[in-house]
């Protein structure tokens, strides 16, 4: 079952992180102009890397629960960047009919079926898609992410140890960016390391360094492999850093410009982008930033293009069906 | 057909369900097994019955057990899961109201969320950390459909029409109903649809809609009148959500005057609601001022004698429709 | 008297109550430093001003941040705690409902709670997961106060009048008037207490009462319906729970017609006690039909048109009025 | 700041163990015996090792925080057993006034503040008391109980990593009896130490022979002392045995027999009393047996001759004023 892991897969990994860069950075920019785009825009910058290394381990049948900070996750899971961009505008050709918005980004087709913006809500909803798999027998797994500043919710520890008791296939990955908000890791968390909980439940716990996808990615592969074994849950920390504010309209006031520049040499796209180049087996990764570019004005192009729903269409999608009818 | 207790119905109704669709499991906090040996609890036998995979004990942890069934659900099993007793389900309101009420609006109707939550409600000697009616809470989250049953047949019906709803249900049993209630319930899957009142007793002066143990009270109360020439009519509501508002305008068109009953507490209970209702909708018809019977706006008293001073009561209900009708 | 925004008021609020009280402190998440740099957020510069042992950013733990208020509170301190969105009220029910509210009953008066709980409510574009109101939930509990400004001056007086109060308080914050809304607020410590409406519009054919952002949508229906010879009575309420219904009700037997308007969707909303409460006791003088305003029943929608469309607007409560007076 | 240990404190530990099992056998009699007292009766059969020890090392201005099993707590801390039996009666001369029956006793002058059924709050309540110790720069502690069942509530998580984040002042004292309800340890908990909890939160966690009352009283004198001195929260496990069923009215269907049996030998009472006695502290049990037998009797008869509060006293206690006046 293991994965293969050769030049095809290595492209991927750098091109997903590519895409997800540019896309988010389309989104950095219309953020600023005013009207463009409705509510809080929030992105993924300088945490590629575990979006791109977590997901490409996962297999087709393993679910996906992701976070407020979703877009990396979407897109390397092959969600469509258009139906996305209309989604974060509101827009009726939005994947979710512009019902969710930037912050709830569900897509069934993909195996994201749920997305929560409630902070540690994702591990308690993926305990129970992770229980569906082991009830069914399914050789499947659910891989979740969370922040380091989720670890604090009480749901995070009521996943984690009922996922434990019953041994569900569950990779909790927790992207520790070093922030919750605008609380750095040692306002909000006691340890340094949010790994430091699965002992607590008998678990396994990892920790990678998140700006090296390889690192991730094979970690994850090893890790899922046991989850979906039958081996129980496991926690892989990655360690990463949040470099742009926690939304597009936090100017990051409170952070030291020191250690955001000792982080910008670490950027995961760059550091892999000569780690292939060094191996030969790119030359450049210009000629991804365009393919990408490319998809992202197109999605922008789709969702401009898309008409908002109708007002009326509030009421639609609450219930399946008003009334049960008659056994 | 033959005579259940209100629990065996329950647990009838829950069996039924899972022999009837493997997607079917239950979890909670000594379901499978648990302190009390009492031939009324809907789940006992179960464990023995389908075996630990489907019938799960859970860790004392709310959240959780909403959040297994949330997640569960959205991945087409069927959960039916219990909380306790009522008021520990505000361990589990984050789950149950931004997750199983929202997440399919969210999604755009992608996904969904055929989960039912069962909870044991009634007013006994634990305190108001054991005690507390929240119906209006849950009746007030669109996304949610709300049971509430008040027998046997209707528990039976209404529990397989929840379980088999594509939506997220709330069950809310009344406990002391478990033992104190029995009633002819059919065999099989007859199901009592959501959304339906009934009419558990026919009259001309006066409608009461009530749901739970209360309707007893009033089917109590109905009777006292009666001797006393006064007709009363009484709504098993049956389902809070959705709710019969058909039967309970044309009833009230008909007798034109209202008075709702419940266990919870007066403020910004469901008999609000009821009132605010008939009020908007009848007001022509309306002979006289709606009335809200309720318990005083307290916590659920421990002692005997204050649990009384709680409950609404017959004398109750029969004096306040006497002013009404005087 | 100076002219402050809302959010500069109930700032000037909190700093006051920290200078004059050294019991009072403040925790939540992201209240000391925040993301947002904005002049208008009620705890901007109070961190740099009183320190961080009286100014707490939390953890994200809102079921923490409730119980921290508890208990602190029991041991004599005044804590003010903020739960960041409505919605994420949901985590802390247990400590509020079961702990804040009823610790007091259930030690027989021995225990007391002064503490408050600040939220942030109001119709935003992040969806429904951050914006609901659930004001009537916390109403519906024995044992709790609930207070919702509209206004400035009210938002500072009402905040310290619920800071001193000897029992817990939650105060609901509509965000979006932290900005939109300035005015005249008097210096020093000028409460208002609990349970004082206020008619902020007065007139004689109908009687509105409602709170927050809609009372902003109510004075400008007042003025369309004066207009068209209309006179509204427009009854900020300013505290629900204790409810000044004397206010309520002696409008409603002067004008005879009444209305309930809030942002919170309609079934069992608060709107349904407002109704139910005049229609019980003033029938005899209410000549039409009681009627509330108030959302749809559906999560807040997140996309622009939707969120219109779920808005109580000025139009609608002109034309409802339009309609009881017809 | 030690405190002394001498032959007072070894009988003190003793005849308050007595004490707690007295009053509890004669609630398990009344339990019997239909309509002699309301509601579900729960004891602390066979853990009064824990009560005793751990009371016994608190300093007065110490607060308890105590949970549905606090009958021990209560007595060993010097709470009046009248007010208490009246109290569980439901009377109006009880410590609450029958507001609170067996499940939330209260009792402040004795810095018993609040107490909750809820299970896992209790850690909660204790977690903001002790904050209010910490900002007050006052030398004392809060001790807070709850069982190895209620680990799994997120609320006991919340508590642990803030109070450790902030170095408050908290003992958390797990009373891990094996069971929650029905469930036995395995069937509710990963790992078979709660122990192993604290040093996910930075956290001292020690463990101890949960019948052995000098070593209970022994460890939680010194984790008290450090709470004391401002370094942060300690968690102190118990390992002792639920020797009844959850309450009174569970018959222990599920309990295997033997280990029952087991647990019987290591009795706490009887084990101190054998070590008093070989010390030759003491020469029976019996003068501390007939003392506490005379004050649960005299506990009873008040009880009994206690009326009930009037029924609309129910409206009493819920705020204490309604309407805050002007400043
Ligand atoms: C229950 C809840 N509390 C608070 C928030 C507000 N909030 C949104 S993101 C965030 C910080 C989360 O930090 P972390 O989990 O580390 O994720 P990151 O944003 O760093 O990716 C907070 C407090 C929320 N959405 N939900
Ligand atoms: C939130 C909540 N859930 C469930 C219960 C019901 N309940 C009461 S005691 C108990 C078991 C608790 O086990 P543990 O914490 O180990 O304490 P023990 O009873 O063993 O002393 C349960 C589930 C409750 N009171 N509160
Ligand atoms: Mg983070
Ligand atoms: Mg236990």
């Amino acid at each position: 079952m293991q994965k293969q892991f050769g030049h095809e897969q290595r492209l991927a990994l750098l091109s997903n992180m590519v895409l997800i860069r540019a896309f988010e950075d389309k989104i950095t920019e219309l953020a600023q102009v005013e009207g463009r785009l409705p509510g809080m825009q929030i992105t993924c910058h300088g945490q590629e890397a575990i979006a791109s290394g977590v997901v490409q381990a996962l297999i087709n049948t393993d679910v996906i629960v992701t976070n407020h900070r979703s877009h990396g996750h979407m897109l390397a899971r092959g969600v469509d960047p258009k139906a996305l961009f209309a989604e974060i505008m509101g827009k009726k050709d939005g994947l979710n009919k512009g019902k969710s918005g930037t912050l709830h980004l569900t897509d069934p087709s993909h195996n994201v079926l749920m997305t929560s913006t409630i902070v540690g809500a994702s591990p308690l909803l993926a305990m129970g898609a992770a229980f569906a798999q082991h009830y069914r027998k399914e050789h499947a797994a659910t891989c979740v992410f969370f922040g380091d500043g989720a670890a604090a919710e009480g749901s995070v520890h009521e996943a984690m140890n009922m996922a434990a008791l019953w041994k569900l296939p569950v990779l909790f990955v927790c992207e520790s960016n070093g922030w919750a908000g605008a609380q750095p890791h040692d306002e909000h968390c006691p340890v340094s390391r949010i790994v430091e909980r699965a002992p607590a439940y008998g678990m396994v716990g990892e920790i990678v360094d998140g700006n090296d996808v390889e690192a991730v990615y094979h970690m994850a592969v090893r890790l899922l492999n046991d989850c979906r074994q039958g081996r129980g849950p496991a926690l892989l920390e990655c360690q990463t850093y949040r470099m742009h504010g926690h939304s597009e309209n936090d100017v990051q006031h409170y952070v030291d410009k020191a250690e955001l520049a000792e982080w910008v040499k670490l950027d995961p796209i760059i550091r892999y982008t000569q780690i292939l180049r060094e191996k030969g087996e790119i030359e450049s990764v210009e000629t991804l930033e365009k393919q990408a570019k490319t998809l992202v004005d197109e999605a922008l192009a789709f969702a401009d293009a898309s008409p908002y729903p109708l007002p009326e269409e509030a009421m639609d999608h609450i219930y399946v069906n008003s009334f049960a009818t008659e056994g | 057909m033959n005579v259940q207790s209100t629990g065996q119905a329950i647990g009838s109704a829950l069996a039924l369900a899972m022999e009837m669709d493997k997607s079917v499991f239950l979890a909670g906090e000594g379901i499978g097994t648990s302190i009390i040996v009492n031939p009324h609890s809907p789940t006992r036998g179960l464990l023995e019955r389908f075996g630990p995979d489907r019938v799960r004990d859970t860790p004392v942890s709310e959240a959780a057990i909403a959040g297994l069934a949330v997640g569960a659900s959205c991945m087409g099993l069927k959960p039916v899961v219990e909380i306790m007793y009522f008021p520990f389900i505000t361990l589990a309101l984050d789950m149950i109201v931004n997750h199983a009420a929202k997440l399919r609006y969210l999604s755009g109707g992608l996904s969904s969320f055929p989960l039912t939550i069962r909870t044991k409600s009634g007013i006994f000697a634990a305190g108001c950390q054991h005690s507390h009616h929240l119906e209006s809470w849950l009746t007030h989250i669109p996304g949610l459909k709300v049971v509430y049953p008040s027998n046997p047949a209707d528990a039976k019906g209404l529990m397989l029409s929840s379980i088999f709803d594509p939506d997220p249900v709330i069950v809310i049993e009344e406990m002391p109903l478990y033992w104190t209630i029995h009633g002819e319930t059919p065999d099989g899957d007859v199901r009592v649809p959501l959304g339906q009142a009934n009419i558990v007793h026919h009259g001309s002066d006066v409608t009461l809609a009530t749901y739970g143990r209360a309707v007893h009270v009033a089917l109590k109360a109905a009777t006292v009148l009666a001797d006393k020439g006064i007709s009363l009519e009484v709504i098993d509501l049956r389902s809070l959500v959705p709710l019969d508002t058909a039967t309970i305008l044309s009833s009230v068109r008909k007798t034109g005057r209202f008075v709702s009953l419940h266990d919870a507490t007066r403020f910004c209970g469901f008999g609000a609601e009821l009132v605010a209702l008939v009020s908007e909708s009848c007001f022509p018809e309306l002979k006289t001022s709606p009335r809200r019977i309720a318990a005083p706006d307290i916590p659920v008293p421990f002692t005997q004698p204050q649990e009384e001073f709680y409950k609404p009561s017959v004398e109750v209900v029969v004096q306040t429709i006497h002013e009404l009708i005087a």
